[in-house]
């Protein structure tokens, strides 16, 4: 295993100060119990939004934490649920009084642990579950499907709402309809190390690639031979799209999420072929995303998300936002 | 056995057995979801472990709670709140160190029930719960202690042909078929060194 | 080699076409000869500032056009310097009268094809040229030390004076003195790929870095065994302020650079290392970047960069930049 | 042979040997440069072949500063503008084809001065020079045509001991000894093709 790193458990501590220095204009660190706020904390009136899951995915969640997007975030183990004692310790801190909208990805680690949270902590609060994607057919397990890129632009859009003044309900009633109409699935080049465990999570032959994988390494829908990006977006298009059976001329937003090993050079070429997968399907591209956002440590690979967009869903995406990882829209 | 005495030989003795199976609950984790099992349950009872001496002195029902609530907050992840849940359902269930075989299969079936509802699952989903579940029916049975070990190392054996439906295993579909559950293994491992602790009296 | 691409001819035309289409509020793509410009073109009365050198670096230079910062780069091959027709129609497309800035990486190469430009183009124009890399000791060879990460400050900073009006003299003396106040160094952990060679450079084994590496895979300082975050971080501490020399209590902006493959849990532990470092050697970190900016393909590693900054220098860091890459100041 | 013949023939020769080489080149540039010397040259050269028709029905001089701007204007990196100002400082210095030895070397010379100039190099710093300064002057010496080819070789091989204090090898301090230099060994290729152009006549 070799990565930037110190001593294998200060890795989280360390890495988290270092991005709480980097941003100290933007959030604030909690060592303990372990969360990331906005800056100042609680907002009174405003909506608080809270998201946390396993670290290893940054800026997942602590780089969208700030103005116009989270109002907390949660940062567990590497692919590990962070505990309740995080997200009470972080609800106590930013509830403005208007409530508390947890943003959970789909896996029963994360599922557990923030239901958990509601037998220590009472208070107004709602939950937003993300499960956005398509590459596990969820006829085959009972688990639903996991909650991937897509949770992005639940933060984004909703995080705005907040921001304008929505209620928790409404929050609540936006994020679910962001993340119905969202689809994402992804591909694996190469497998992530988790630091503690000390090597690759699964071993991919030099000519092999991972369809359908997940943020952690888990499988996906099956390994197969290394193919074309235009062939790998294919899949990922017809896959998306068959969930989400858009209208012909639909407006979406198109995010391109690298898995944390794969330079933009290649992010950049996985969104032309998107580009040109979606005119052919009569879809518009209103709005685009190209970067690492939802990573899975050093893994090399991407995923497409697609997300279907209306009125209200592009005004709140150009909303100002003002985040260690997206920016935009401040004077 | 006291009570106090039973408390801090368990904490020993699952301590060590985590520690020394650490890297094989994290393979096995490897396989079949994301690899942090070894260091999640090592993590808990390291957490457990700092907290030796206020357990032991604490009646064994409150001693149980506290573990569990030490476990929830501090291994996340699935086995967190699954192990989190069933010790302080266990603690909730018995005030006193269970005196009898009923007793103590009464205790385990606490903690069954609390993973069963934590995680909305059941036996046969490839989880925890295929080895929990058939120790408790071994003691039930009137199992020795040898015989609830074998019990224990059978039923771990047998997921692997199991098809996940449960946890971060069941993403993979078909494909979760051939491996161990890392959250069953670690059961075991538990339930080894409670054997372990038993046989000291 | 796993990459996300189809054929190996066709991934820098592909990928600039997802960039232009990705940023088209931002910049427009010439292909033949190939450029990238600021939206709209020349803005009458500014000095434009161009930048370019071989691709497999990106963000840089692409990423950084847009006002306040760029207003044209001209990507080469990959690792290639760009040829002097880029060049030419790059200024031509962007020249406001005010004439043109080249800011280039100090290697043979660019260095060349920039010169060829002013045989063939005649222009008001002057050039930054940026040599930061500490690594390697410039009593060794003639060539000078290499440009590196520091070229993304420069091209920050100048960008902001020429919006604001600054004219060439004082944007070439700006860029050299950014340029002169700048140090960097970098480690690899892995070898990047180039696409046409189809392997990885250079191979390091499972325990080995390769120390003061540059950014397009050239060997370095040495190759030494893989040691903690923090002996990383105090070489290259030690080694740019050598250089630097600053004052105590001296203010500093610091880069922590990704150099493609290394995920940004590490680089912000990174930074936090530089952090604990800088304040030892009693620097005040008044600025801070943390990202992929000037990357060496899927390479694992990372570069540090600190700039001793005065109080214009700050002014203009905070100025207000829209481009695809760095975004902040804006209404 | 007349003009337009040979330049037909050394464009197909030129372009033929360094395509059967690029992964050559490129390797050798992966050991002290950047991986890219193979790539470049091929490309530059296709542009080339790519306007054989014109070049061939040009004047020889005007031919060579024409296929000079083509390198140029298609490769980039170090070996574009200096073998691109090469051949257009030859078809500066010689309207026609060269008619004797004498010329030849006139012609080389041209071309070996503009890469001095442009790259602010000279003999012994580990870069094309040390290929084809040699093989000037094994053509002053009167050598024959396999004599010109084996000083060619010589050259490259001779490159390895040295430091490169040029290009981008002299980042490498003293890690760049021992390795031959890309690009005399591409300028050993293209010397070679025009031996056996020549040859043909
Ligand atoms: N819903 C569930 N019910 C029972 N056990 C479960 C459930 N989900 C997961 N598990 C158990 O948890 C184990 C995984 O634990 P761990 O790796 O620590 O958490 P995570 O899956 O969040 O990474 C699985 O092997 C399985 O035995
Ligand atoms: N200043 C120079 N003078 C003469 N030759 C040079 C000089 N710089 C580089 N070269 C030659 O160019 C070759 C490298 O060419 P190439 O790999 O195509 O370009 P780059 O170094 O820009 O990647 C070197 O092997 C060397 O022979
Ligand atoms: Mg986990
Ligand atoms: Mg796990
Ligand atoms: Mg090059
Ligand atoms: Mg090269």
């Amino acid at each position: 295993m070799k990565k930037l790193i110190n001593a294998t458990d200060d890795i989280l501590a360390e890495s988290l100060r270092g991005f709480a220095a980097a941003h100290a204009d933007i959030v604030e660190l909690s060592e303990e119990p372990r969360f990331v706020m906005r800056k100042g904390g609680a907002v009174k009136g405003k909506v608080a939004l809270i998201s946390g899951g396993g670290s290893g995915h940054e800026p997942l969640h602590t780089g969208f934490v700030g103005k116009g997007m989270l109002d907390a975030a949660c940062p567990g183990q590497i692919f590990t649920s962070p505990t309740p004692d995080q997200m009470i310790a972080a609800a106590q801190a930013v509830d403005g009084g208007a409530g508390v909208l947890w943003i959970v990805k789909n896996y029963s680690g994360d599922v557990m642990n923030f239901e958990m949270v509601s037998e220590f902590h009472d208070g107004n609060s709602a939950t937003v579950l993300t499960n956005d994607d398509v590459a596990v057919e969820s006829s085959t397990h009972s688990q639903g499907r996991r909650g991937v890129a897509a949770t992005v632009i639940v933060e984004k859009i909703v995080g705005a709402a907040a921001e304008q003044g929505a209620d928790l309900a409404a929050c609540k009633a936006l994020g679910d309809r962001v993340n119905s109409a969202s689809g994402t699935m992804g591909v694996a080049l190469t497998s992530c190390i988790v630091p503690a465990a000390g090597k690759p999570t699964f071993d991919l032959g030099e000519g092999e690639i991972e369809m359908g994988v997940g943020i952690h390494g888990e499988p996906g829908r099956r390994r197969e031979a290394l193919k074309p990006a235009d062939a790998i977006v294919g899949e990922f298009v017809e896959t998306i799209l068959a969930d989400l059976k858009p209208a012909s001329g639909e407006e979406v937003l198109v995010l391109v999420n690298g898995m944390g090993g794969t330079p933009l050079m290649e992010l950049y070429l996985v969104y032309d072929a998107v580009a040109r997968q979606c005119a052919e399907h009569g879809l518009k591209i209103e709005r685009s995303l190209v970067g690492n956002y939802c990573t899975s440590l050093e893994m090399q690979g991407c995923s497409v998300t697609i997300t279907k967009l209306d009125d209200e869903m592009k005004s709140l995406w150009d909303a100002p936002v003002r985040t260690a990882a997206l920016n935009w829209g401040n004077g | 056995m006291t009570s106090d005495v039973l408390i801090a030989r368990l904490i020993d003795l699952i301590g060590d057995r985590i520690e020394a199976h650490a890297s094989e609950l994290t393979e096995l984790d490897q396989a079949i979801g994301d690899g942090d099992h070894g260091d999640n349950m090592r993590r808990g009872f390291k957490a457990v472990s700092g907290e030796k001496e206020a357990l032991a002195n604490m009646p064994f029902g409150e001693a149980l709670k506290k573990a569990g609530m030490t476990l929830v907050m501090n291994v996340g992840g699935a086995s967190g709140p699954l192990y989190g849940s069933a010790f302080m359902a266990m603690g909730k269930s018995a005030e006193a160190m269970p005196g009898s075989r009923v007793e103590a299969a009464r205790l385990l079936e606490a903690g069954i029930e609390a993973v069963k509802s934590r995680g909305k699952s059941d036996v046969g989903a490839k989880t925890m719960l295929d080895a929990l579940v058939p120790v408790l029916k071994s003691i039930e049975a009137g199992a020795d202690i040898a015989a609830v070990r074998k019990a224990a190392d059978a039923a771990v054996e047998a997921t692997k042909p199991m098809l996940a439906t449960k946890g971060r295993a069941a993403f993979l579909g078909e494909r979760s078929i051939g491996h161990i559950d890392p959250g069953a293994r670690s059961s075991a491992l538990i339930v080894h060194a409670v054997c372990d602790a038993l046989e000291e009296k």
